[in-house]
């Protein structure tokens, strides 16, 4: 076989070098590895609160106003956000940069929006005692186990180092999707896809979040 | 798709002020050069340490002068404390574990060669990988200044070993040592997390995707097998460890107590009755361990794997002879990847874990001794029927072999859970993790440097002092490690600052000087690698493209390479790796990037390539 | 080769199917809520939970980020890689359903009301 | 070069293995029952792992010795592996390995799969930053409670053992861990502060005392005498320090030391420590 015979026989499969084995470009696929990576750090804080929750008594203050409503409407708002975002994407994909930038800026307001009512809902925690070194007394005595064991404080711990560590992961991803829009007609079609991704990721976080912070936490009144 | 490639080709041209050059500069080869320096001098500060150590616990109560005056804390009129012993045990862990054994070997020779051997012309995200080094550097810099803070009452850095187990770790009034330079230590490793993190998706996105045209999987070096790996496994177990790096600064920082439990009484303070000891309660000290270890033992092939790949690469050139059982190899490689993540508890057998895990752990972990004795028998595969050429580097590689199989032997009884009860924390396991650890993958860098040297520096290393390095280093290693075990065996304890405490240790004596005594020559035999390493730039006799006869893409450019590596054709790949002494070539090497072999007379009409890598599994 | 036009990028999916997952999305998150109030034991609620957000983090993957327009080994590299991880931080629990057994008891005083400090 | 690295790796080998061999370098003479099996499964496997590492360093320096560039051969042998090899070695090897993990399970589950048999002698241990506290339960068998807001370092209530409970009456706290010959234990290993962890060298037997966790722990002592007991876990500055000594006394002469009450309790230990000699350095 001639050499350039050869040489344009390799491309042909997938691994065989000189292609993208995924047809995917270098910052797609290194975003989707920074999503496997960031996923573990958020696994981990999750285990550990799982961990640290079974093996405690834990307080379930969760009303279901303030906190239920607005956390379920935050979760509405990060929803809708990751639609408004795949629709920026889309029009991206056709070349419409000018939809593709209103949807962005519409992804952003959720974004924003889930920022504002989450910070109401620390305030409004916060103002209610809780700390993340301790509870509020009368939380103290209300979620006490029957044999008198009293309820962790690691409550607050886990729950202003999980949230805050998302709503930072939302907040950053604020401002990278106003870098994007503003720099939109610079942009290929893929940065704003990955864009897109990055985003989209905050939203999955937040899927087990949202259950396993809050719904898990309701103030059924049982005790 | 090739279109694509090429649009990556010369994102960013040759820079040509001095800072964009050698600074911050964007080219792999460069950032690949500045990590191996972070790592030359965090060695230098790792081994000062070690022989502090050591003299500390042969002859207790060495004055040093200079220490009174650096640390008036921690060496009042240069008299070592204890907690200054230990914070130097500390730092000399985490320095070696970190700053040494993951940056050279991935960030330093990785960064530097896998573009190079699998033909692309940069790393995927050049920006990326000067930010990866930046951080790491900070990270370096923060660690340092951690042995100079405190709490308020003395200067000793942190005390933790380099495992930072909590509640010791999480409670900044455990005594001296739980001070700032605590805080500072977490800060730097949480650092370095999200530095390791970020080269690693480079490293890995880089091997996907930009792989020259020819260059399948199968024909990469293991060298680049061994990276990636490497890669994929910092990728999945930093994250880890930053998770719980978080969590233990917030113990220490907000008053929370993920680690720490209720009831502590410290320094005659009960916990929640004093303002100086806030209230603590129902964190779990295991969960510590749990997410560390998570980490930690990834992170121990994370050292070793570039190594192991170094090895098997220098092993084949110098025998001339292709790496016996590629396939198997690979394999092998992956499957310590993977198992990798299915045996960190064989560090918490008698932490409190559930015993059943334990004993689940044990198996696993005796398994993962399969891969790695698959890969020590294919070396000693390669060197049969080889023409080995010994030069240091191939020294420094045999010397690999056998060191790795010196530590790695001895995994196979700490991995029990039985024979674990009385060896662990003993000084046993430090002489495991030394061996392997502490110099196997030391060794299979200096094989590295000294086989790569050429072509990063375009001279090469002066071979006689590399010997003689090589004799004093091979030699003194096995001598102060080996006797560790004998300690381990009669029982001695790490982590002590003396052992002047104990009668049943006092047998020992005679040993533990012996070995400082090593230590000491071997650390001074260093001082003739620096010397080659610094001369040779200067003086070394001149290198050629391929001073080696070696077959892999780094061998077929200038050295060292041009800005772009290729000089603006990248390479053609037609054949696996490791083609030497192919029967009726020509020369006793193959490039990868000769398309024909020249069959002279003998060749029995077989096709010179079989060692296509592809094994017939394709066509 | 397949060289790729500059323009018009292929982006599988119609705004309607997106609509549509998000349709299914907000329904499960009604759902999620409304479990909240029925009293349950928790393992069963923790179970329902879970399930139902692997069926939500499935659906944003596979549509949202487009997973299941990729190539079959694009999700090959990336799912188990973070399944296998995620499954492997599981082996955790049992110590902490353990130290229920193991936890020395004592009796706890409350902490002074609202801390000021910090 | 190739001779000379070779002889270098088989000396090195030889002098390796040969520490083993020095008696005065090895476990000291063990007193616990599980220590027997123990032994051997370390026997077995220090066994198993020698010839390995004879094997590959010989071979290796066979290798070198034997493969070293010359001018017999032009050219190596061109071979890319066996498969045959590759497989018989991997289920060689996988077979030796799996076979030493089972077998050292069954100390391991014997000491902590099952809870300690009944009428075991039940000591509390409690680690402190750097001092040991063995909490007797006295004649009546039951501990007194304890409390970690009544523990005053000061009034050298270490443990925070509850004067007024009925069960304390006869309790006793020493520094010094004393048990029976030849009858089961059980400690409950608990920490006030950091980790900790108790180990004989005697006993082949260590655990880690863990902050807010009971762990129970069982084993059987044999031979009477006096043992250095050490703590294991890095504790922070004076963790060299943390030294204790474990009695291992006839049951008689501990059914007389328990029955004591707790001033007299320490200078009978005060006595017996005086009594009984360190095991002689063999
Ligand atoms: C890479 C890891 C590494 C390396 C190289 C070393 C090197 C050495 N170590 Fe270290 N050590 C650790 C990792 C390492 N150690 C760890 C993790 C611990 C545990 C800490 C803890 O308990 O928390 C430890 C603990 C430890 C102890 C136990 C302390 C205790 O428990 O009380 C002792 C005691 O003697 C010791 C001694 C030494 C000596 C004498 C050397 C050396 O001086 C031997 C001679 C040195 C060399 C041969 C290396 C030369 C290397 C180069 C010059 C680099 C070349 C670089 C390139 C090619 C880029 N070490
Ligand atoms: C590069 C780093 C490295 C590597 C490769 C390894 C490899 C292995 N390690 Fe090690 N280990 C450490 C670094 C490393 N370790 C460190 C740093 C610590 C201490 C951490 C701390 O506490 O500070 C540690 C601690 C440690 C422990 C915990 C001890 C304790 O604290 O109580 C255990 C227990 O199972 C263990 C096991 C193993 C095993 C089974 C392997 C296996 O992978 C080894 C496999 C290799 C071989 C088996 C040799 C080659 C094979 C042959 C020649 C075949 C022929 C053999 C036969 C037929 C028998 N290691
Ligand atoms: Cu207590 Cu070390
Ligand atoms: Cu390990």
């Amino acid at each position: 076989m001639s050499t350039e015979a050869r040489a344009a026989h390799f491309p042909a499969a997938d691994w065989d070098g000189g292609v993208f084995p995924y047809r995917v470009g270098h910052r797609k696929l290194g975003m989707w590895l920074f999503i496997v990576s960031d996923s573990l750090t958020f696994s981990a804080l999750l285990i550990g609160y799982s961990y640290l929750r079974a093996s405690n008594v834990w307080p379930t203050p969760f009303p279901f106003y303030p906190s239920i409503v607005f956390s379920s409407v935050m979760t509405f708002c990060l929803l809708s956000s990751s639609l408004t975002m795949v629709f920026a994407v889309s029009a991206s994909s056709r070349g419409d940069r000018a939809k593709a930038r209103k949807w962005i800026l519409g992804t952003i307001f959720f974004g924003l929006a889930f920022l504002v009512l989450h910070l109401i809902e620390w305030n409004h925690l916060y103002s209610e005692g809780l700390r993340p070194f301790s509870l509020p007394a009368d939380w103290v005595t209300r979620y006490a186990a029957p044999d008198g064991t009293l309820p962790s404080p690691l409550f607050g711990a886990t729950f202003f180092t999980i949230t805050g560590l998302h709503m930072f992961h939302v907040f950053t991803g604020a401002i990278y999707l106003a870098v994007v829009a503003a720099r939109l007609n610079k942009l290929k079609h893929e940065d704003v896809e990955i864009s897109g991704l990055y985003w989209h990721f905050v939203d999955l976080v937040w899927m087990f979040v949202f259950p396993l912070i809050y719904i898990m936490t309701v103030d059924i009144g049982a005790h | 798709m090739s279109g694509e490639t090429h649009e990556a080709v010369h994102r960013h041209p040759a820079p040509t002020g001095f800072i964009r050059k050698y600074i911050f500069s964007l080219d792999h080869k460069v950032i690949g050069i500045q990590y191996i320096m972070l790592a030359l001098v965090a060695v230098l500060v790792g081994m000062t340490m070690s022989v502090l150590m050591r003299m500390n616990l042969s002859w207790p109560g060495t004055n040093w002068p200079i220490l009174g005056t650096l640390f008036p804390g921690g060496a009042p009129d240069g008299m070592m404390t204890p907690e200054f012993y230990l914070s130097l045990v500390t730092m000399h862990g985490t320095i070696m574990v970190f700053f040494v054994l993951t940056t050279a070997p991935q960030g330093g020779f990785g960064n530097y060669f896998l573009p190079i051997q699998i033909g692309a012309e940069d790393m995927a995200f050049p920006v990326l990988n000067m930010l990866s080094f930046w951080v790491t550097l900070v990270g370096f810099i923060v660690i340092l200044s951690a042995i100079f803070f405190s709490g308020a009452d003395s200067t000793v850095g942190p005390i933790g070993g380099w495992t930072g187990y909590a509640p010791l770790s999480a409670l900044p009034n455990a005594g001296p040592g739980q001070g700032m330079g605590m805080d500072l230590w977490i800060i730097s490793i949480a650092i370095f997390c999200v530095g390791s993190l970020l080269g690693a998706l480079n490293f890995i996105t880089t091997l996907l995707n930009m792989r020259t045209r020819g260059m399948s999987l199968m024909r990469m070096p293991l060298t680049c097998w061994a990276w990636f790996t490497t890669a994929v496994l910092a990728l999945l177990s930093f994250p880890v460890l930053l998770g719980g790096g978080i969590l233990l600064l917030l113990d220490r920082l907000a008053g929370t107590s993920f680690f720490i439990p209720g009831g502590l009484y410290l320094s005659g303070i009960l916990s929640g009755t004093d303002e100086r000891f806030p209230l603590h309660t129902g964190g779990s000290p295991i969960l510590w361990q749990h997410l560390f270890w998570f980490f930690g033992h990834p992170e121990v092939y994370i050292a070793i794997l570039p190594g192991m790949g170094a090895t098997s690469h220098i092993l084949s050139t110098f025998a001339r002879k292709p790496v016996f059982g590629y396939r198997a190899m690979v394999f092998a490689i992956f499957a310590i990847g993977l198992l990798g993540f299915f045996v960190w508890g064989h560090h918490m057998f008698i932490s409190g874990m559930s015993p059943y895990s334990a004993m689940t752990f044990s198996i696993l972990t005796l398994s993962i001794g399969v891969p790695s004795a698959v890969k020590t028998f294919n070396w000693l595969g390669t060197l049969w029927g080889g023409r080995i050429r010994f030069t240091t580097a191939m020294l420094f590689a045999i010397g690999f072999v056998s060191l790795f199989v010196a530590g790695g032997i001895t995994g196979l009884v700490l991995g029990q859970t039985s024979l674990d009860l009385p060896m662990h924390d003993t000084y046993f396991v430090t002489a495991h993790f030394h061996l392997v650890m502490g110099v196997a993958s030391i060794f299979g860098m200096f094989a590295a440097t000294y086989f790569w040297f050429p072509k990063m520096c375009g001279r090469l290393m002066n071979e006689s002092l590399g010997k003689f390095h090589f004799w004093i280093t091979f030699i003194g290693v096995y001598c102060i490690f080996v006797p560790m075990h004998t300690m381990g065996i009669v029982g001695m304890p790490r982590r002590f600052a003396q052992f002047t405490e104990y009668e049943y240790l006092k047998t020992l004596h005679p040993l533990v000087v012996f070995v400082s005594i090593a230590a000491i020559a071997t650390v001074l035999a260093q001082i003739v690698f620096y010397f080659n390493l610094v001369w040779s730039i200067f003086k070394g006799k001149r290198a050629g493209e391929n001073p080696w006869d070696a077959t892999t893409l780094e061998w077929t450019t200038a050295s060292p390479p041009p800005h772009d590596n290729f000089a603006g054709h990248l390479p053609v790949v037609y054949r696996g790796p490791y083609e030497f002494a192919v029967p009726g070539a020509a020369n006793d090497f193959v490039m990868q990037t000769e398309p024909e072999v020249i069959l002279q007379a003998v060749g029995s009409g077989r096709e010179g390539t079989s060692g296509n890598g592809h094994d017939g599994h394709r066509h | 080769m397949s060289a790729h036009a500059e323009k018009h990028e292929h982006f599988a999916g119609s705004n309607k199917l997106f609509t549509s997952i998000w349709i299914w999305l907000v329904l499960l998150t009604v759902i999620e809520i409304v479990l909240a109030y029925r009293p349950m034991a928790i393992h069963f609620m923790l179970t329902i939970l879970l399930g139902l957000s692997i069926i939500k983090a499935a659906l944003i993957v596979a549509y949202f980020m487009h997973l299941k327009f990729e190539r079959l080994s694009l999700i090959l590299t990336i799912v188990p890689m973070l399944v296998i991880c995620i499954c492997l931080l599981f082996v955790f629990f049992p110590d902490s359903f353990r130290s229920h057994g193991l936890r020395y008891k004592f009796k706890e005083t409350p902490p002074a009301p609202a801390a000021e400090s910090h | 070069m190739g001779r000379a690295l070779a002889v270098i790796i088989w000396i090195l080998t030889l002098l390796s293995v040969s520490l083993f061999f020095v008696d005065k370098w090895w476990f000291p003479t063990a007193i616990s029952s599980h220590a027997a099996a123990l032994d051997r499964q370390f026997l077995i496997t220090i066994i198993v792992v020698g010839v390995s590492f004879t094997a590959a360093q010989v071979g290796l320096g066979y290798m070198v010795w034997k493969y070293r560039e010359d001018a017999d051969r032009s050219r190596a042998t061109y071979t890319h592996g066996s498969s045959k090899l590759e497989v018989i070695w991997t289920v060689v090897t996988a077979i030796i390995f799996i076979g030493l993990a089972v077998m050292g399970q069954s100390v391991w589950a014997s000491l902590r799969f099952n809870d300690a048999p009944p009428g075991s002698y039940q000591v509390e241990v409690v680690g402190q930053q750097f001092q040991w506290n063995f909490h007797y339960p006295g004649t009546d068998k039951v501990f007194g409670r304890t409390e970690p807001n009544l523990i005053d370092d000061s009034a050298l209530n270490f443990i925070g053992l509850d004067e007024a409970d009925p069960n304390a009456k006869d309790d006793a706290v020493h520094t010094v861990l004393a048990i029976p010959a030849g009858r089961p234990v059980e400690l409950l290993l608990r920490s006030k502060d950091v980790i900790h962890n108790i180990w004989v060298p005697q006993l082949r037997f260590k655990q880690d005392m863990v902050p807010g966790m009971v762990i129970r722990v069982h084993f059987t002592a044999n031979t009477p005498g006096k043992y250095e007991l050490a703590c294991a876990e890095l504790c922070g500055q004076l963790h060299f320090q943390m030294k204790s000594y474990l009695l291992v006394l006839p049951d008689d002469e501990l059914g007389a030391l328990t029955a004591l009450p707790q001033d007299q309790f320490q200078t009978r230990m005060t006595e017996l420590l005086a009594k009984y000699k360190l095991p002689a350095q063999n």
